[in-house]
């Protein structure tokens, strides 16, 4: 079973290399953008997987508190793009 | 418009209190889960920077000549300071002397004087975090050349 | 068992969604692809983790990161696409109908 | 009412997060719900009374489940035109006219199109939402509404007004 | 083993990129990736083979740790890169609003 | 592990390099930010929870405060053929990079391999912190009891710096 989990972990470290692929080729702003909100949702996966895998509790706290701040993130960058200064 | 859309404006109402209570609740967990006073405290400034980017500036009314936050944040580091140095006080030699009861290994209220460390710790780089943003974000137009 | 099952399914809907960043041709169908089903694979990943611990601290952590998630990243994306519109990206050459074109003027 | 609606909401989710009743947890977490909805009971939504009436809650479950096998045939659907080799997409940006008039309403509402087949909400400006769709199904305005918005704004109606 | 050259290297394109580059921003994140290079090394040297997290569960207290000292020196280090990086950006910034550029060598041939 | 670790770090690098020598100022910084939240997939494997959480949150800090700063810029780096004191200059790093290339070379044989505890200090700490502090997270015992005066140091470094900010930031430029 830790074998299958460690697979399974090899996996989703490739996928987040593609995300880092579409961040260097992306022609435009927005594409570099969908590449690092992905790989912030990824990621969440990766902390699921490795707190099944060594049978603690608190590595979910890690995946709780960067959905909360990627969130924050993407929500700086999309607004940079629609033009406005950041307090407006 | 001020701010973004009404979804962004609604979604925040709702999930602002939970990041706030969030960012509690990893300061003082502090010795028991990793985290502790830096990462809570970023984290409750996460939700003031969160309501200002989807409602704007205006609605907190804050006052461009002093918005309060520096008061807090020297205070709490007077605070961290004179806990450290209350060893000397009880007649000892020693700085950041534990002199609280240690309690049981694992239990919410134990390690001492480690949880009151973490709390002031964590008010003292919220309100310092919060500054440097308004400082750099808001207050940028005050700059006359 | 029934974890693992659910585990594997999440890491599936992954894999299409991060095909779907490689094939797919202009920015706005990406970011479909890639927030439905990256979205869909991560809570589904979450939910094999409560089913993993049972109902204890570490099953109702996971149980709570799961509507956090979602809501999260839908109004992300949704800010970020209007975001992409409003910085004046094209769309691509094989739509057929723009409404939001006459309602920003 | 409304400090006392954000206590207990606060409460309740402190408690899943720490999940054990003792008696030093619950001073501690009421003392932090205390700070919490003295902070932050400006900002939430204003009509609270809402959440007392027990039969919102029954649609609310319903809803879930119709939510929930939307969303599975949304990814199968995303799925099969990612790999299929010759890429059947016809994207283009529709508009919506919806019934439904408190804003919280239409916060759901643009949320669960969201996940929905191939669809994305771009902006809301007046009663009518904008749409991106990865493939124009039909080119009149009442056939594609009742498509789009048809499965879930019944009960959103009965949910929320 | 490969893993220490690889840190090495890290440094070497941040320190690469700090030599060669004439604007004020990218110097900022050439500084910031000399770091990361800096707090991976610690962390590697730190690692122990079987070890799990340095947390104490008292249900069986008999574990191999991860040694938590160079942890603790990271983290001190982490906050002070984030107070270093606040203040360039106020200087930065203050520099762009006096002479509108990036570029350094503009900004020294201006002088006045 | 020793494998997965490798990958992230030429991930790492990947993403180093396109940041210094992209073009515009904004790819720079969405690549630095994925730099950093590479490291901290390093640090969830190996098994360091409290340094995660803590570079998290200093990452998107960090990339809120440049984007504040690039957005009122003009975002391109103009572009133009490198002179004479930048051949120089480009010179100079490549003889440098090489000659500390061969130091760190050396300097890393003398390492002990990978995974076993080169550092000598790890036993005192272990035993005695959970019987001195009483605090199940060992790194909180470490920060707030045997080295307190780091964390002092660093509080009033915060201080310091939200002070110099404000100072630079307020003072009225003059004509």
């Amino acid at each position: 079973m830790t074998e299958y989990l460690d697979i399974l972990l090899y996996i989703q470290i490739g996928l987040s290399s593609i995300c880092l692929f579409r961040i260097i080729r992306g022609p435009t702003i927005p594409d570099r953008m969908v590449g690092i909100d992905i790989f912030g949702i990824l990621v969440v996966g990766i902390c699921a997987i490795i707190s099944v895998q060594t049978e603690k509790s608190f590595i979910l706290d890690i995946g709780i508190a960067w959905i909360i701040l990627s969130f924050i993130g993407t929500l700086t960058l999309a607004k940079y793009l629609s033009g406005k200064k950041l307090n407006e | 418009m001020k701010g973004m859309t009404v979804i962004v404006k609604k979604t925040t109402q709702l999930i602002a209190g939970m990041v706030f209570l969030y960012g509690m609740y990893v300061i003082v967990h502090g010795h028991l889960t990793p985290g502790g006073g830096f990462a809570g405290g970023v984290i409750m400034a996460g939700s003031f920077i969160l309501l200002i980017l989807a409602f704007g500036s205006d609605f907190m009314h804050l006052t461009k000549e002093e918005s309060g936050t520096t008061m807090y944040e020297n205070l709490a580091t007077l605070v961290v300071i004179f806990l450290a140095a209350s060893g000397l006080l009880l007649g000892t030699r020693i700085f950041f002397l534990n002199w609280f009861p240690k309690g049981t290994l694992g239990q919410l209220v134990s390690a001492g004087m480690l949880p009151l460390y973490n709390v002031f710790v964590g008010i003292e780089v919220a309100s310092s975090i919060l500054t440097i943003f308004l400082a750099l974000v808001i207050f940028k137009e005050e700059i006359s050349e | 068992m029934l974890s693992l099952i659910f585990i594997t399914t999440g890491i599936i809907f992954n894999l299409l969604g991060c095909i779907g960043i490689i094939r797919l041709p202009d920015t706005y169908n990406r970011l479909q692809a890639a927030t439905k089903c990256v979205t869909l694979g991560c809570c589904s990943i979450l939910f094999g983790v409560v089913l993993h611990f049972g109902l204890n601290d570490a099953g109702a952590k996971a149980l709570v990161a799961i509507p956090i998630l979602f809501f999260g990243s839908t109004v992300a994306a949704h800010a970020l696409i209007r975001g992409t519109y409003h910085f004046g990206i094209k769309l691509g050459k094989k739509s057929v109908k723009d409404d939001y074109k006459e309602a920003i003027k | 009412m409304r400090y006392v609606t954000v206590f207990i909401l606060s409460l309740i989710f402190w408690l899943l997060l720490t999940f054990r009743i003792t008696l030093p947890n619950l001073i501690v977490g009421s003392v932090a719900s205390i700070i919490c909805s003295a902070v932050f009971t400006r900002f939430f939504i204003k009509n609270v009374y809402k959440l007392l009436q027990p039969h919102r809650y029954y649609w609310f479950i319903i809803y879930l489940f119709v939510f929930i096998w939307e969303c599975i045939k949304a990814n199968i659907d995303v799925a099969y035109r990612v790999l299929h080799p010759a890429m059947p997409i016809r994207p283009g940006i529709v508009k919506v006219r919806t019934t439904l008039k408190s804003d919280l309403a239409r916060t759901l509402l643009a949320n669960s199109i969201t996940m929905t087949p191939g669809t994305i909400t771009i902006d809301i400006i007046g009663d009518y939402l904008y749409i991106h769709w990865i493939y124009v199904r039909s080119e009149d305005p009442e056939i594609y509404t009742r498509m789009i918005t048809g499965a879930f704004e019944k009960y959103i109606k009965k949910i929320i007004e | 083993m490969i893993v220490y050259l690889l840190c090495f290297i890290l440094f070497l394109v941040g320190l690469y990129g700090l030599i060669t580059s004439r604007n004020l921003v990218k110097i900022a994140i050439s500084m910031s990736i000399m770091e990361f290079s800096t707090f991976l090394f610690f962390a590697l040297v730190g690692y122990v083979n079987g070890g799990i997290a340095p947390i104490v569960d008292p249900a069986d207290p008999v574990k191999i740790y991860v040694d938590p000292l160079p942890q603790a020196l990271v983290l001190t280090a982490i906050v002070i890169g984030l107070a270093t990086t606040a203040m360039m950006m106020a200087v930065i910034i203050r520099l762009y609003r006096k002479y509108g550029t990036f570029d350094i060598r503009e900004i020294k041939s201006l002088r006045g | 592990m020793e494998i997965a670790i490798s990958i992230i770090t030429v991930l790492m690098i990947i993403g180093a390099l396109y940041a210094i020598h992209a073009r515009d100022l904004l790819s720079a910084v969405i690549a630095c930010g994925i730099v950093g939240y590479g490291l901290v997939i390093c640090f969830l494997l190996l098994k360091a929870p409290d340094l995660a959480i803590v570079q998290i949150v200093v990452e998107t800090i960090t990339l809120i405060i440049m984007v504040a700063v690039v957005l009122d810029s003009s975002r391109e780096e103009k572009f133009s053929k490198p002179d004479g004191q930048g051949y120089i200059s480009i010179i100079t790093s490549i003889l440098l990079i090489v000659v500390l290339f061969y130091f760190f070379k050396l300097s890393v044989e003398t390492l002990d391999a990978f995974g076993s505890g080169s550092l000598r200090m790890a036993a005192p700490y272990i035993e005695g912190a959970t019987d001195k502090t009483g605090s199940a997270n060992l790194v909180t015992g470490v920060v707030f009891d045997f080295r307190g005066y780091d964390t002092m140091g660093e509080a009033t470094v915060l201080v310091t710096a939200v002070l110099g900010v404000l100072t630079i930031l307020r003072i009225k430029g003059k004509k």
